[in-house]
């Protein structure tokens, strides 16, 4: 007798409560959410298509012009890293779409958490350059101000900002508005309490947030089949959150259910978890090397899925994605990355040493004004001593 | 002016803090309907309704990492660890969330979160429940961390806490839950961040904190009657320190003991000391002495007498700073 | 339209893998596995039963003997406290089917990490009375030595034994044995991140452990439904994790449950995740006082469902249990309750204390060493001062 | 003998330690393949196969606490926390169990878990990857803290921690990673728990561990251009410290100079600081300074030289303790 058939699996690829998964997600491979193909293609799918029937080509180029940009922000952070202008990077290419489609999903009152990769979701949310980059460049402990684009400081202890959003969407809905917590994360974040314990608590207070998570194959030399043996889009539901997995490279499925999510969120129903499904094509940061644990050719195969290749098909079948709209969109990018370098090389390198002191305490605190003056004075003395 | 007791002082802080501002919410593990283990929290939720005071799921990362999102909102949460060993689990959120988001951020986030901690032994406690894990927090960077001893104080630095704009560690002395001792609604204004000189004396300063200072003011009544004149001074605030009223009182005395239940080896004594020698070097007599628990697990209920600092213990210490007699090289009283 | 149609809801509450619920569990109600109904019909279920074929009227018997016995210690052990001769007591009251069935199954060269509520179990792994007690009697840090018994020292922060359990099974899988470590833990503990990482880690690494969740409905004054939204055996899946929901009041639907559990364990399966489904019918330990929030009327609901009760009118039915037997399993129980006591008050009350700085570390330490010899000072003079 | 830096000597002994011992294994992020973000297990996976060198989920406690079952099961782990700031999360199984389990168990159960800790600041990384946690190991009971500052030190006490019965927080100053020097199979046979006086010197004691060390040395030989006698001491062992050589020094110099990257409150030096006036109140003709990183959070990179300590610091604190100079005064020196 075999056990299997006595003790509830219920590990199978789960598929949507009611209906065939044929019915709602034509265009899915492998019970993965998906409006447009790696080739271009436009595939229809009855439970996702009305939540973007309203996407023009015009937001279609939008998207693919964000998309053009975030990828060139990289391009210049990662140069600007190895030229000696940043003390490190953690490139995003290959995620654009999951980023892209997500951030533009959400309203200038909702309000984001995420981790260290989301310089995409940055830009949605209207981050300045020198804000971007001045963490990593070494200047500042964080770059923007939280409140002035509605997104967090990001992240770097892996999970612990899943749990802030969760606390931020509880106040929103006890405050009585319809805005949404955004907790970004990535595949190996899944394995951290933080992040379990931030679903307990979204779905027994019913939060309205969303659990965005990139799945981008790898958590530095870590595979994903390594921190989870199931799609982890299928973790949620055990905690009561509904979720959705969705072709992360596909960037009008990443924000037909977004917007789902974001809706059910509006509208009280609580917590949803995504997981977008994406590849990381870069190094973790540009201080690995990940020549040492990727398999030959997963790059390659990827790459045949890029995200923004796809779009870029679909816009030129449609003819909205001309020559000159493509030149137009590539200098766009450059100008942006030109704007960013000129911003990163004017961040300050060297800032007064006093101000180590500052910011620890929003009021005095009699320690610490005591070391500052104490350094001071020493300062001072230095010089004395040099003069 | 009314008479209650130390838990009953809480208690009351918290209510005021929650009618004084509709963006205090208490969150914490079975602090609704049974009002905390303790009762700190007693009827609150029966009067403010479980959107302000708040039973969480049984998850110290996830109450206070909520937190932080809440105070990210603008909120201000006070959280319940329910004992002190059960602090440990949300330690990560406190040390590198809660404490540095201030400075993170450059002063845009605030954190005003206050963590309630029911803290020390003496109760008869098993394993985890009589820890004095203060010592882990006052070596953090961005966070305050304060202690009350008698009930007007616990009414009035609780509210204090609360209403301050960084994250406070609150340390309340569990075995004095059951102190009385009469509450007014204004307190002296003795800021939470200060300690206070509760007796005055010349020949030794006594510093204690939370539970220790009842013990303490024993000790320097048992030490008057012997002719010793010893100042005790209740620290209050172990983060920062308040060293001005700690410095006068060596200048004066030349000899300085201090107390607590945690560990010796990096407890607040050793900061306590090593500052005091900086700043009173040629005004000290003897070295600073400390009496603490020792560099052990807190033990079992039958030998935390043997642990735990206590009247004998500390007029040992008084002896040997007074040069009288010395338990530590073995030189005994003569009586 | 409705996003509940367009996001997998996974939510329902699942049936096991093929075949229908009724076919595999005819005893279950709400999907759970029941094999002794509370009227003490036996209920057959061609999934379980197999798993406890071979267990006669005798085994039966001396299942309902442990549970009487463990409900005597209880009881005596509450007395105990209330008179003084114990500082708490947490009580297992209404727990003793899930603590038997399970603890009974097992080998004794598996290994079992607890909670603090598991005397049960303990009684089932050998303790003797006096370790039992020590903890809670305040004479030592802990009970027995986890080797003899192959069980650990109960842990008393919620959750943290899960992981312990899930090294200990990647240890045996290691070693090459096919020993099996038992995770007992609560329906509060599920809310805490180091039991979301066992699990992770568990199925990670396939670590033959056995995740059994008392679901007692209480977390002290908390409601089970406070932490979780869907039945608790309902997490372990997404994790990559077969789980079982038994009747925990069922002495022999969770003897199965085990059993089912460990062989598959034992077989290179990995783990496995058990709810059993049961009552606190005491308060949480005895400085617990549930008037303040245990609803009026679910008590007597649960006394109904009583796992000592149905099993002794099983076998009362089978003409097993006749009076005789019953007087001699009452005597047995008192005698145990007896004996107990004895060993309580004869436990040290008065250790000596230079004992405190004792097995600290397990080689010499010069910080304590010096810490003691002057402590050992200290007592002498203490001593001169008083002679 | 083999010259080798720091990083290659702690792979040389954890490659000993997994050859000599069976029941070692190694776990933590990304340490198979990638052989560690510092490369400290560069090819271990390899050599010994993945039962042995574990490739963990992401999560530090779940490291921790698998440590726990495998130690409980006669196993000798070795834990690889990838940086300083990512202990917090393994914060709780550490203190409250692998600190307490042989307490806890009277002896019945061993934890012989090495959990490795790249620690320190000075390589221009981001937030949580330069900080400095040793100060809450040291001050809790049931662990062992040690530090290497050199490549023979690294090989040498790695293994060591690793044979030893008790849990051992291993510190690597992962900015001396690079750090060049011979080692040898069998090192000078000094136990981990012991100081080592690296220069003799009669005006001033300093002591230092970990990355400061090399600083250290710098200073006594610039003081020494001065005509400033300086013993420099490499403390080696946090917890405990092996106080003996460092009396010795002190009576003979009589002034006390420590320094250590972490916050200045509560830090190790604070220990040392009240420890050696108590043993040494008498012999000691300054009182003893600390120079250490502030009362802040690690700051950004661009800001770190202003929070470490460095040669001038430490010389400006020789000369306070010499009586020369006090910047801390404004009186400044006359050169
Ligand atoms: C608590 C903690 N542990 C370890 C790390 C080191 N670390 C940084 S990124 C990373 C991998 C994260 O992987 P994933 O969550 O998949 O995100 P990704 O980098 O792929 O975007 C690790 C282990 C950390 N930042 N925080
Ligand atoms: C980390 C931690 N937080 C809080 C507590 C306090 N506490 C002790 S038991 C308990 C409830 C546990 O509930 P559950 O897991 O359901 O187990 P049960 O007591 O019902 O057997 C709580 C909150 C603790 N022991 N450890
Ligand atoms: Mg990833
Ligand atoms: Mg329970």
């Amino acid at each position: 007798m075999s056990d299997v058939s006595t003790t509830h699996e219920h590990t199978r690829t789960s598929s949507p409560a009611g209906g065939s998964p044929e019915d709602l997600h034509p265009g899915q491979l492998e019970d993965i959410v998906q409006l447009i193909c790696p080739d271009g293609a436009r595939t229809a799918s009855p439970g996702f298509d009305p939540w973007v029937a309203d996407v023009t080509d015009e937001d279609l180029l939008g998207l693919y012009e964000d998309m053009i940009v975030v990828r060139r922000i990289d391009t210049e952070a990662t140069a600007l890293q190895r030229q000696g202008e940043l003390a490190l990077w953690a490139p995003l290419l290959g995620q654009e779409a999951a980023q892209i489609g997500s951030g533009r999903a959400l309203r200038s009152d909702d309000f984001v958490f995420s981790s260290y990769r989301e310089h995409g979701v940055a830009y949605t949310r209207g981050a300045r350059f020198g804000d971007l980059l001045s963490f990593w460049r070494g200047t500042t402990a964080s770059g923007w101000d939280p409140y002035s684009i509605g997104m967090a400081t990001p992240a770097v202890i892996i999970g612990a900002q899943t749990l802030h959003a969760t606390g931020y969407a509880l106040g929103c809905k006890h405050d009585g508005v319809d805005s949404v917590a955004v907790a970004y994360f990535g595949d190996g974040a899944t394995s951290q309490g933080d992040v379990n314990e931030a679903m307990v608590f979204a779905a027994s207070f019913q939060a309205p947030v969303i659990f965005f998570c990139q799945n981008n194959q790898w958590a530095i030399s870590e595979p994903v089949g390594l921190q989870a043996q199931r799609h982890i889009s299928d973790r949620a539901p055990g905690f009561g959150i509904p979720s959705m997995r969705v072709d992360g490279n596909d960037v009008l499925a990443v924000l037909a259910a977004t917007r789902i999510a974001l809706d059910r969120a509006r509208r009280g129903g609580g917590p949803t978890f995504i997981e977008a499904v994406t590849y990381r094509m870069g190094p973790h940061t540009t201080s690995d090397d990940p020549k040492r644990y990727r398999p030959t050719g997963e790059l390659d195969e990827w790459a045949a899925k890029d995200p923004i290749t796809r779009l870029g098909r679909l816009l030129e079948g449609r003819g909205v994605l001309t020559e000159d709209v493509a030149t137009r969109v590539q200098q766009k990018a450059d100008a942006v990355a030109y704007e960013m370098r000129a911003a990163c090389v004017a961040l300050e390198r060297h800032p007064d040493p006093l101000t180590v002191f500052d910011q620890v305490y929003s009021g005095p605190h009699s320690g610490l004004e005591r070391q500052k003056s104490q350094y001071a004075a020493y300062l001072a003395s230095l010089d004395g001593a040099q003069s | 002016m009314t008479e209650m007791t130390l838990g009953a002082a809480l208690n009351s802080g918290l209510r005021r803090a929650l009618a004084d501002d509709d963006k205090v919410v208490l969150l914490g593990e079975d602090i609704g309907k049974l009002g905390g283990v303790f009762r700190v929290t007693d009827k609150l939720q029966e009067e403010f309704g479980p959107r302000r005071v708040i039973d969480t799921p049984l998850a110290e990362a996830g109450i206070i990492g909520t937190a932080v999102g809440l105070a990210y909102r603008g909120y201000r949460p006070v959280c319940e660890i329910q004992f002190d060993g059960f602090i440990y689990p949300g330690f990560d959120q406190i040390v590198a969330q809660v404490a540095k988001l201030h400075y993170r951020t450059r002063g845009a986030v605030k954190m005003p979160i206050t963590i309630r901690v029911p803290f020390g032994g003496g109760i008869g406690a098993v394993e985890h429940h009589s820890e004095s894990p203060e010592a882990y927090f006052a070596h953090t960077a961005g966070l305050r961390v304060i202690s009350c001893s008698n009930p007007q104080d616990a009414h009035s630095m609780i509210r204090e806490a609360i209403a301050c704009d960084d994250p406070v560690l609150f340390f309340e002395p569990k075995r004095r839950y059951w102190l009385k001792g009469e509450v007014s609604d204004d307190a002296d204004g003795l800021p939470m961040g200060n300690a206070r000189v509760l007796t005055e004396g010349s020949d030794v300063t006594l510093v204690a904190y939370g539970p220790l200072v009842p013990t303490a003011l024993d000790a320097a009544a048992a030490a008057a009657e012997d002719g010793t004149s010893i100042e005790v001074i209740d620290l209050r605030s172990l983060s920062p320190i308040d060293f001005a009223p700690i410095e006068a009182s060596v200048r004066k005395t030349g000899r300085l003991v201090i107390t607590h239940e945690a560990a010796q080896s990096g407890g607040i004594g050793a900061e306590l000391a090593a500052a005091i020698t900086e700043r009173c070097f040629f005004w000290l007599e003897a070295a600073p002495a400390r009496v603490t628990g020792f560099d052990t697990p807190y033990p079992p209920a039958a030998l935390e007498d043997a642990f735990l600092p206590d009247l004998d213990r500390l007029l040992d210490a008084v002896d040997r700073v007074m040069g009288r007699r010395n338990s530590l090289t073995g030189w005994k009283a003569s009586a």
